[in-house]
């Protein structure tokens, strides 16, 4: 056991599987500069040379397809993107390829490829560099999801993905780069199908993951405070995701909201909103409750900006509206995260 | 080549039967590019592909019966009739996957090259791709890495003068395509690609190029497709054509004029052809027998594939 | 009055808006063969010349972009896909830029863009060719989507969209343009925020759009032979979604059944499920259950690919299974398609 | 020119108050390009930028005040406080939008041109971004349309040696960036960027050939970011900086050289130039101020502008 920060967590799990698989590369814009990707990538280039960590010209559509073919001829590609904004540009080597090569050819071929993605709220950056789109890829069959909050889960995460035969997107939430947990030690890998119970409760299910799951933990607080007892689940993987762990927690509390750090429509929050309409209907006693980002585009300035986004206060009204409460007056922490742009 | 064109007429034969239930498109009428290009291919050099992929397929070493399996949608097909006639595959002949979307295996053609030189396999990747896949961003991304990092890769351009129905120059300015990533700082170079020992002889010159580590090669290849598009037609009377067109690109189909120069040029014997033919006509029969026998998937294979085992820690 | 096909109603609302607005033009691969889009822009070109209806090079990512450009310094550019798989290759421009420019610019700037793309089933076309993703916009906010499902519909959302100051994705399922339909003459423009009752019932809600709703009506018919009254409504726009009617149908039988042409995971239906979960709850009297394709990418072979696809026979043994009744030896007709690719 | 270094400056000096919570992408040191650029435009010319868009928001006529405003999060600001720094905007004088997604505005532009060519407007559209943007498929694509549909377009490739930290020679074995598109028909030309009066007058020439219809034009100019990627800091210290390049580069500070040419050549008078300066600092105090006093937008303006209201039929 150690403590280290989320980002360090995912270098370490780097170095760890580098030092042993030299078919595990890193690439992406930035992987080699002093900034190095929130640390997260620090110093490999001088560890393992720039071979096998390099940076790219800004071409995403044809680095995901690059890093595809390296995966097909036995390497393993980590595919790095600062902004998950840039995914976009890669959606059909992603979607169209890597997604559909093992199913398209009976099984025959495989895209053993990792790419890393941040997602989430940052500060003041606005339309295009602060989404988190997590939801297009949960649609789409072939490519297996995760969102790891907890250092010792990007870290785990980060070593399964690397061991897996498949495309897998981990999404990294911008804000919890910094965060400090315990980690295993050596790292050790997580399997896929994960759904965390991040805290225990009777009274509401909120799921939440990664940055959200942080915020609900706030508001769960709060919540306690006012007698009300909240679980929190954390869906750390989406694909495949660990319905029972989720459906179970419905099951005992009977009132279901879901967070997700996207929009909603058609959104995480849907899927799970359905799935909990599909399979644990019969327990729910109340409506369930959904909240995302504003169904809007990210505004930057700061007011409308804090409106755009849910923190552990809204979370917890939504929570008390689920249970019939007012929420007036809440003093939950709004946001309590220093972090301050760029990336 | 033989083989391309008898196993492309049988595919027609079949098709009013409505055995083969997904779009073909065949490549009748360019036999020569993929058949030059693949047999100076190493068996171990990689391929990907297009739609059109039967001709590579076959080219390559795919296996007869697996395609004709395929096509019928059988389990025993190459892809276990999942990817159907757009997506053959042959991995064990370095056949790595063709794809439906126009120029999207051309990066991935590229990061095969890319982990052939990090993993000094000695191998060179092929992108085998057609004039319409040239006006896509990622080939010039493509190119642009590939030259950066001086991959071995060989960039196949079958020029048949079409995209579905849009003309070079509906496209293109300079409509000499293997000019295009000059300033990239690759040269492209043009040849005949009816003349099946030209093809081959200019691919291999590319290929021994791409392996020496002198960085990627760009080779267009002229042709002229013989059916429509896509499906069965002659479709020579649309008005997408230009009139005698075909005439006056080449004077001879491919095969024709391949098997004319054999006698001529290389000596064959009548003979020898014929009985070429004969073995052909055989291993086309056998394998559309094999595809009429083999049996559907099973029910449950609809969800199959979509994850690869994670093998065990 | 007159009766059309879907293509060609399309094709007269085209020609009907190119005739009164000369800043009406089409572009995309295609357009102007001689097969002309399913017909829907079959002699256009002879008709407006080749300056307003024109082919384009296979560049997806930048011809939107160029469209969004057009539509910037005042023209109507109408971009045609004759296969929303391709929509993967202008995910940027469409989510990063087009849903974007009219928020982002604080309401100054905004794209009158008209986007058509094809969707659906269709004849062994397999993976790469056959895809539904209308769920990505809408879940990007600031796109108008719909799925016009009847030829008036085709028509009139053809004119609401040109119409429009904003973009607007049409997506046409390859199954409808064959069908045969009344439309009003001189075409009418209708208005988005549309989901049509197709037809009326009492125990069971099905919503179901485009193709599906085509499907779900057969469906229905055979229902109603077992004495199961279904009532049919189809969301025609997406985006905007005219709520209202969906939840009305569902608080009106108390079960609802969500049929949807792509994959259910975070897609539409998952959304529709969700909201029925939010705000019809308390009207519910079973699970909702949701079907779409298998959550698998598509196969070609015959017997799979018709596993694949949702159907009237499927539809009606998901309503029976919701109502708690037996599915065996259903006789209702598994799809009643002439079309054959390949397009 | 001087309006630009002063806003930035003074951007600088608020930064710390935290009272412009967002990236600010300056452009210290680069300003020749966007002055020479946008002075040569007409002001019904369109332009099209990136993040980094304070210097053409000023150089092409938009409102300081509602530069500052935006900056400030302020409903006054020319975006309504949405944008923020990276999306500047100002229809009325010309400037289309600024986008963050590198490249993504270069089709955009050729669109505009396509547009202004289908209504003879008259109008010249300019493309303005970095030598990032060059790595991206949709330049080739927008390149290659504009070049066969010969469209009013001048693409303006501000090369300031780097994206973020990466060289142009990281990621093109071509580093005469201007040369990229050649293969595709448009012969690009490199500039000195660092000298206003040069980029004023090429610019200028490759306006004029646009507008009479002879197609596309790309001109390259070359300049060095004064300060980091993103952010205040002057990171020369930085390992991914060539050390001494920016002396390597030029040898005077672009503003510093026109204000010596002008007197020099040109006659100005010292006190005209202090005089200038006088104003231009009344001028940023003005908008400061303005920004400054200026109210937040009213909670309800989150949902606000998601669509365009539909006129009524
Ligand atoms: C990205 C993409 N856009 C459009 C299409 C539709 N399409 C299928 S084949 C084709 C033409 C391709 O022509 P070319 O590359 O010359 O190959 P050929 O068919 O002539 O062999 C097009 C446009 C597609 N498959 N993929
Ligand atoms: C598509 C995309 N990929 C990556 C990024 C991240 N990014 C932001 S700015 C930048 C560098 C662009 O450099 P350049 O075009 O030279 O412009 P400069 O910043 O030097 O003005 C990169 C890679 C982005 N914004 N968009
Ligand atoms: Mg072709
Ligand atoms: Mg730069």
């Amino acid at each position: 056991m150690k403590t280290l920060k989320y980002g360090e967590a995912i270098r370490e799990a780097l170095i760890y599987a580098m030092e042993r698989d030299p078919s595990v590369f890193i690439m992406g814009i930035g992987v080699d500069d002093h900034k190095a990707v929130f640390g997260s990538t620090k110093n490999l280039v001088e560890m393992f040379g720039k071979d096998r960590v390099f940076d790219t010209p800004i071409s995403e559509g044809a680095m995901t397809g690059i890093a595809v073919g390296a995966a097909l001829n036995g390497m393993k590609p980590i595919h790095v993107h600062i902004r998950a904004d840039f995914l976009y540009l890669a959606m059909d080597q992603l979607c169209n390829i890597a997604a559909k090569w093992h199913y398209m050819f009976g099984g025959k071929m495989s895209v053993p490829l990792v790419i890393r993605a941040a997602i989430g709220r940052s500060w003041g950056q606005g339309a295009q560099h602060s989404q988190s789109i997590q939801s297009f890829f949960m649609h789409v069959p072939g490519l297996k999801v995760a969102m790891p909050t907890t250092p010792a889960e990007a870290q785990g995460l980060m070593l399964a993905a690397i061991a897996d035969p498949n495309p897998v997107i981990l999404f990294e939430h911008r804000l919890l780069y910094d965060l400090s947990g315990h980690v295993p030690d050596p790292p050790a890998a997580i399997a896929f199908r994960l759904a965390a119970v991040r805290r225990e409760g009777k009274d509401v299910t909120i799921v939440a993951n990664a940055y959200m799951a942080v915020e609900s933990l706030k508001a769960a607080e709060f919540l306690e405070s006012r007698g009300i007892s909240a679980e929190v689940i954390d869906p750390v993987t989406l694909v495949p995701l660990d319905e029972e762990t989720i459906l179970a927690s419905v099951r005992k509390t009977g009132r279901l909201l879901v967070v997700d750090s996207g929009w909603t429509s058609c959104g995480v929050s849907a899927e799970i909103a359905a799935l909990a309409a599909e399979k644990a209907w019969a327990a729910l006693r109340r409506p369930i409750r959904r909240i995302g980002t504003a169904p809007v585009t990210c505004p930057v300035s700061k007011p409308l900006e804090t409106a755009f986004y849910p923190n552990a206060r809204t979370i917890a009204a939504e929570a008390l509206a689920l249970l019939g409460l007012s929420s007036a007056n809440l003093e939950v922490p709004a946001l309590t995260t220093t972090f301050k742009g760029p990336f | 080549m033989l083989t391309i064109r008898v196993s492309e007429e049988r595919v027609i034969a079949i098709y009013p039967s409505d055995k083969i239930q997904s779009p073909v498109h065949l490549s009748i009428g360019q036999e020569a590019v993929a058949a030059g290009v693949c047999r100076a291919m190493r068996p171990t050099d990689h391929l990907h592909g297009t739609y059109r992929s039967h001709a590579i397929y076959i080219a390559k070493g795919g296996d007869l019966k697996g395609m004709f399996a395929e096509l019928y949608g059988k389990d025993a097909g190459c892809a276990r009739g999942k990817g159907g006639s757009m997506h053959l595959v042959a991995p064990e002949a370095g056949l790595i996957g063709c794809s439906a979307i126009v120029a999207s295996t051309i990066p991935v053609a590229t990061g095969d090259a890319l982990a052939s030189r990090m993993r000094k396999d000695g191998r060179v990747a092929v992108a085998f791709f057609g004039d319409g896949a040239i006006d896509e961003g990622v080939f010039f991304e493509s190119v642009n890495f590939a030259v950066l990092k001086a991959l071995p890769i060989v960039y196949v351009l079958e020029n048949n003068r079409y995209a579905i129905h849009s003309r070079v120059s509906d496209r293109h300015k300079q409509t000499r395509l293997c000019r295009l990533a000059e300033g990239l700082g690759l040269k492209g170079r043009r040849y005949n690609g009816d003349d099946a020992i030209a093809v081959y002889r200019t691919m291999s010159a590319g290929l021994e190029k791409a392996r020496r580590g002198a960085g990627p090669v760009l080779l267009e290849y002229m042709t002229y497709r013989g059916r429509a598009h896509v499906g069965l037609e002659r479709d020579f009377q649309e008005a997408y054509r230009y009139p005698k067109e075909e005439a006056l690109t080449r004077k001879n189909d491919p095969i024709k004029a391949l098997a004319a120069d054999l006698v001529k040029r290389w000596g064959a014997k009548r003979k020898a052809l014929a009985k070429i033919a004969d073995d052909v006509a055989a291993e086309v029969d056998a394998a559309v027998s094999f595809a009429e026998g083999a049996a559907f998937p099973a029910p449950e294979r609809l969800y199959a594939d979509v994850f690869k085992e994670v093998p065990p820690a």
